[in-house]
């Protein structure tokens, strides 16, 4: 293991995990409003997966996705402004914390239809692979997806054209309250995958460093032609399913039991025992992170609401039928969008 | 008695299941969870997983399992979390649901209730926000019910149980937790008929569902200015009742139609042409329509309050319908 | 072989054959409307599946469903009624040759949306299950269909709640125009199913033997709570999809080649060379079958159109709320339904 | 020169393909089979299978895709074969198509074109028959076009795909063969304004799409009769052209408005809504309507003549106009 790359591991997975205990916080604090779903207990899934892309790769997540948003690139801050409803968020503060979008990473979302985002990740492949383009799109979805029809029509739609595109399931074993041995007859996820023709294997979502490793053996198949593949990252949510969930599908013994596997401490201690992390290296990281967190929350503090005028712009595009069309489309958007926060922490 | 809105429901749903052993409740999350709005709460541990059903996500799967349960003898009360996530069953709704009878020539009927949360005020953004009952209600085959009280949350869906039709549910998700006094013996209320919630005579304010109270307290206001208006809650979005409809404007010759559907295609502008066609002399003034901004509702709070109907709005518009014309 | 029984089997194919050219040559004459769909080459399934049904179960079908709603015991005239659009057609003109419905014997459609019966077969199987009775539903469906979202989340459900129904693939290898190698990843369809942990199997669905022996083994299966069973049914069509269908995407040779199979001619051969068919007996089984389609005929030409007054009947239930639903509802409907011709041949 | 209704479209599909290589056609049946209703026959053979592209039948999953090719930076045509298929990919054109722009705050565009059948009139029974194009038009991010005429079916498209956003056209069924004269260098037409037909100044007759046939020969019986009428297409349905609306009515003070949709929560309600609110004091008469009657179309042929709206009806609709008030 390369001490560099684990604590850069170490470092994106607490980056997360502080952002999302903020949330929570500012959620108590009635800051953020809607629904607010929480990746903690996850984290090596986005963080194993996304280190394995490029910039030029696209990424399709869902409504627990802050982490996505935040390790492919958007800032703490647009994410906690968004969050806040103000215009300096990442969609203006139209989405909230289910549709962060960000076009300059390619972050296709933020989807609160489960299995929503699917045929849109096998639509972006389908355009990059008639454009001749070598990109890969990543879909993230939950283990609850699985049972929806659209999950089924995109594996049968991306096996059959041969499509770059890596589903990923992010299996914590409940679809809020509903396990997903009762949810699903067979419930080897990957098994089912492969029902498609698609190249699929399981995962420990909770060792980042096995995330990663089949993230890049799988995105460099799609890369290189081989169609899509399939990731079932085994892993476990914490906390609740959102703010509103008193959990009683599930033992507090459980949660104990999934709770030894935390993928931070997992990796802290793997560094640790390989003499890559020292307590000092821990506590700055921890304390960068912080000040990154910190730094968001006085960003988003400072936000503004955009004007009540404005809220009927973006129904349609702006601009008139017939121009603008191309730069406007995320594809090919390479600077920032109109109204895209910049230089937010 | 004591309760709420949400309770309401739950006591209409355990009164169903006791009363009917073809009843069952099947959605997400009805059972172990509780509830995704709580409506159903305890009602696993006393009725068991059998009639209270967890489904997967597969919410065309079981909205058609539920047809098809209906067609074998049961009484399915079918549980969709929220509007959005129902089209991914429409065909199922329109295709079979709101055709089967009338294709099969009067043979197959469709004895099935389907309750969904709608509408936005909880910041939920645009994929949980919408008010789509009035699109059902264009629909022939489906009767469409919006229990805007307490009687109603407790009442209308064993009246529906009965009907041999399909039958849809919208329960405001603004609703559940508005509390109220219920009687001991509130029980099945009529889904046919459009009730009068504040007798008046100056302008017929017409709407249902969750812009009820909105409504009410625009009354109030504009009692404070000296204008009486009656306040109609539609009830049932699919039949209308005309005669309520036309017997209030008919008496005070101005209407204003609310809802939180967006203004076009909305109930209101059928609420609008059935009063025009069929009592344009008796208008004083055009009738009015208060709805939603056409935008998918935005999270940030100003602007989500922005695009929906507020009890200023529907002043407004009462108003310009007493101010104009005779 | 019984010899008894293998002539009544191939006694119901060529009925069906016999009522299909009939409609055929009607639409040619413009006495039949609307799209028409005939399942020439595939009665064996039909004939072979239905046969090890009693009363009390359950059908649903396609619009492909004319052999299944015959020999399901809906009389030819009604059928050749409906689709004249008289009152005296099972339907009473409403449903056309793609909607046919029959509360008597359980026959619930007659579905003209790919996929869309699945779900109603679900729940068809699960009233039974929980009314305590053991019936079975049996669900038709052409291999199309299996990219269907409704297909996957039907197969799903019926599996996780082990519900008495059996999914019965026609595998006609055409969907319209798109071959099966066009539509599917994987094409093994039974394979599919199997995925769901669905006892499935293929069966050479152009002998109506080995279909009635399938069925048989699935349909006990089925009814003795061994949970949902799946077939399919390995056939073809020998004509066009529909009556509008200039047949590109095949050839000629293909459908001659799957024509030496006529399920008819093989099982014909099959009795001639058991001794179990004479010339006559032949000659006998196909005058009667004519002699029943030509009263069919003659019964739909006496058919009458319903007032235009009645329209928008049956748009709503005719009773009012709170009564009948019982009675009305199909399950519970021993007797004839209103409105439901009786008498027909 | 000579085309026909479903040629012109397909002058418009090649055209397409020839001018923008992002440009493709996705859906069921489109290639092998040269298309369910035969408008793609041949466009295979020219444009080879990954520009004609068959898919399984998904339309969730490919209206999905869709989407996301647009996403990506194509300009795909998505067809669908009729549109009461179209609701198994609703929640993908109303939770996706028409939302993205918005909760992205405008970054994400939706470059997409959806084309369908729509309509009854060839005895294809209720799931074959419906006219939903009048429900769709509620949406907001939805540009809802009806060619009624070969110059719309030759010319919508290109305009269409030049909109950033998601644009659904809607193809009557019943208009396929339709022949006439097209000129020879036809191209792209606006997708913004209504266009009147017929001029006429004693009653404006509004209508769109299928019904514009039927509306045209009403108004050749009314002219007969010494009623001038004036005949508006629609064109576009969603947003609709008030102006052009209100220019007619207020030049013939009277309307009747046809639409083959069911009454109830039709798009005629919402031009008559509009019309009342705009023009109120302008008009001489309620606005009329002329609706499909509400009921599932059934099969039998002088059922589903008697469910739609009629030349007859039309004309009895406007004399009922013209004779009320002054
Ligand atoms: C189509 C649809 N149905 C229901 C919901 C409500 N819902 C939101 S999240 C969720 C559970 C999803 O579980 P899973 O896919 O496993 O993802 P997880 O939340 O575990 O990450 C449900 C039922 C929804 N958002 N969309
Ligand atoms: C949801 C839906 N999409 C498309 C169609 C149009 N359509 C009718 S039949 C058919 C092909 C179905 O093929 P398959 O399921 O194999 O049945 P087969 O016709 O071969 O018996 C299609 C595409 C439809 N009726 N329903
Ligand atoms: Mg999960
Ligand atoms: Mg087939």
């Amino acid at each position: 293991m390369d001490a560099a790359h684990g604590r850069h591991l170490l470092l994106q997975m607490v980056r997360v995990r502080q952002l999302e205990e903020k949330c929570v916080e500012l959620y108590s604090a009635a800051k953020i409003r809607g629904f607010l779903h929480v990746y903690i207990g996850e984290e090596a899934v986005a963080a194993g997966v996304l280190a394995s892309l490029g910039p030029e790769d696209a990424v399709v997540a869902t409504y627990r996705e802050h982490g996505h948003a935040l390790l492919r690139g958007v800032s703490a801050g647009a994410i906690l402004a968004e969050m806040y409803g103000y215009v300096e968020g990442c969609c203006r503060g139209r989405g909230g914390s289910m549709h962060l979008f960000d076009a300059a990473t390619r972050f296709f979302g933020g989807n609160a239809i489960v299995a929503g985002g699917l045929p849109l990740a096998v639509g972006l492949a389908l355009a990059d692979k008639m454009a001749g383009r070598s990109n890969v799109t990543v879909c993230f979805f939950g283990e609850g997806a699985v049972a929806e029809g659209a999950f089924h029509e995109s594996m049968n739609l991306a096996a059959l054209w041969q499509l770059p595109v890596l589903f990923c399931c992010e299996n914590n074993l409940y679809a809020m309250g509903t396990a997903l041995a009762r949810s699903e007859s067979q419930t080897d996820i990957a098994l089912k995958a492969a029902g498609y023709e698609i190249a699929a294997w399981a995962v420990d979502g909770m060792d980042v460093l096995a995330v990663e490793e089949g993230a890049r053996r799988a995105v460099d198949a799609v890369r290189s032609g081989g169609g899509p593949h399939f990731l079932e990252l085994r892993t476990y949510r914490f906390r609740a399913h959102s703010m509103f969930d008193p959990e009683r599908y599930r033992t507090k013994d459980e949660v104990a039991r999934w709770m030894e596997r935390d993928p931070i401490t997992l990796l802290r201690t793997a560094l640790e025992s390989a003499g890559h992390l020292s307590p000092a290296e821990w506590e700055q990281l921890q304390a960068d992170a912080q000040a990154e967190i910190a730094a968001a929350v006085e960003f988003a503090e400072a936000g503004t609401p955009e004007p009540v005028e404005e809220l009927t712009r973006f129904v349609y595009s702006e601009r008139g039928a017939g121009d603008g069309a191309d730069e406007a489309t995320g594809a090919d958007a390479a600077g920032q969008p109109a109204g895209k926060a910049a230089g937010a922490p | 008695m004591k309760s709420s809105y949400r309770e309401a429901l739950r006591a209409g749903i355990r009164d169903a299941l006791i009363r009917d052993e073809r009843v069952f409740l099947m959605g997400e999350d009805v059972g172990a969870y509780g509830g995704s709005f709580a409506v159903s709460l305890g009602l696993l541990e006393e009725f068991g997983p059998g009639r209270i059903r967890d489904t997967p996500l597969s919410e065309s799967g079981f909205v058609g399992a539920g047809i098809g349960a209906a067609l074998g003898g049961m009484r399915p009360i079918v549980e969709i979390m929220t509007v959005n996530f129902s089209l991914l069953a429409l065909d199922q709704i329109v295709n079979n649901a709101a055709t089967l009878l009338h294709m099969s020539g009067g043979q197959f009927h469709v004895p099935l209730v389907i309750r969904m949360t709608t509408g936005a005020g909880r910041q939920l953004g645009a994929q949980h926000s919408h008010s789509l009952e009035g699109w059902y209600a264009h629909i022939p085959g489906l009767r469409i019910l919006a229990p805007a009280t307490l009687e109603d949350a407790r009442g209308m869906l064993w009246t529906a149980l009965q009907d041999p039709d399909p039958v849809l549910i919208f329960e405001h998700g603004s609703l559940y937790n508005v509390p109220g006094e219920l009687a001991n013996d509130a029980g099945p209320v009529d889904i046919v008929t459009a009730a009068i919630r504040r007798p008046g005579d100056d302008i017929s304010l017409i709407t249902y569902g969750g812009t009820l109270p909105v409504v009410l307290d625009a009354a109030d206001q504009l009692a404070a200015e000296g204008i009486d208006a009656e306040v109609l809650d539609l009830r049932t979005l699919r039949p209308l009742d005309d005669a309520a409809i036309l017997a209030s404007v008919a008496r005070t010759h101005r209407a204003v139609v609310v809802d939180e559907g967006w203004r076009s295609g909305s109930l209101s502008a059928e609420v609008s042409a059935r009063i025009t066609e069929q009592a344009f002399f008796d208008l004083d003034a055009p009738v009015g329509r208060v709805c939603s901004a056409e935008v998918p509702i935005p999270y940030a709070k100003h602007l989500e309050l922005a695009a929906l109907p507020s009890a200023a709005r529907v002043v407004a518009a009462a108003k310009t319908a007493v101010a104009a014309g005779g």
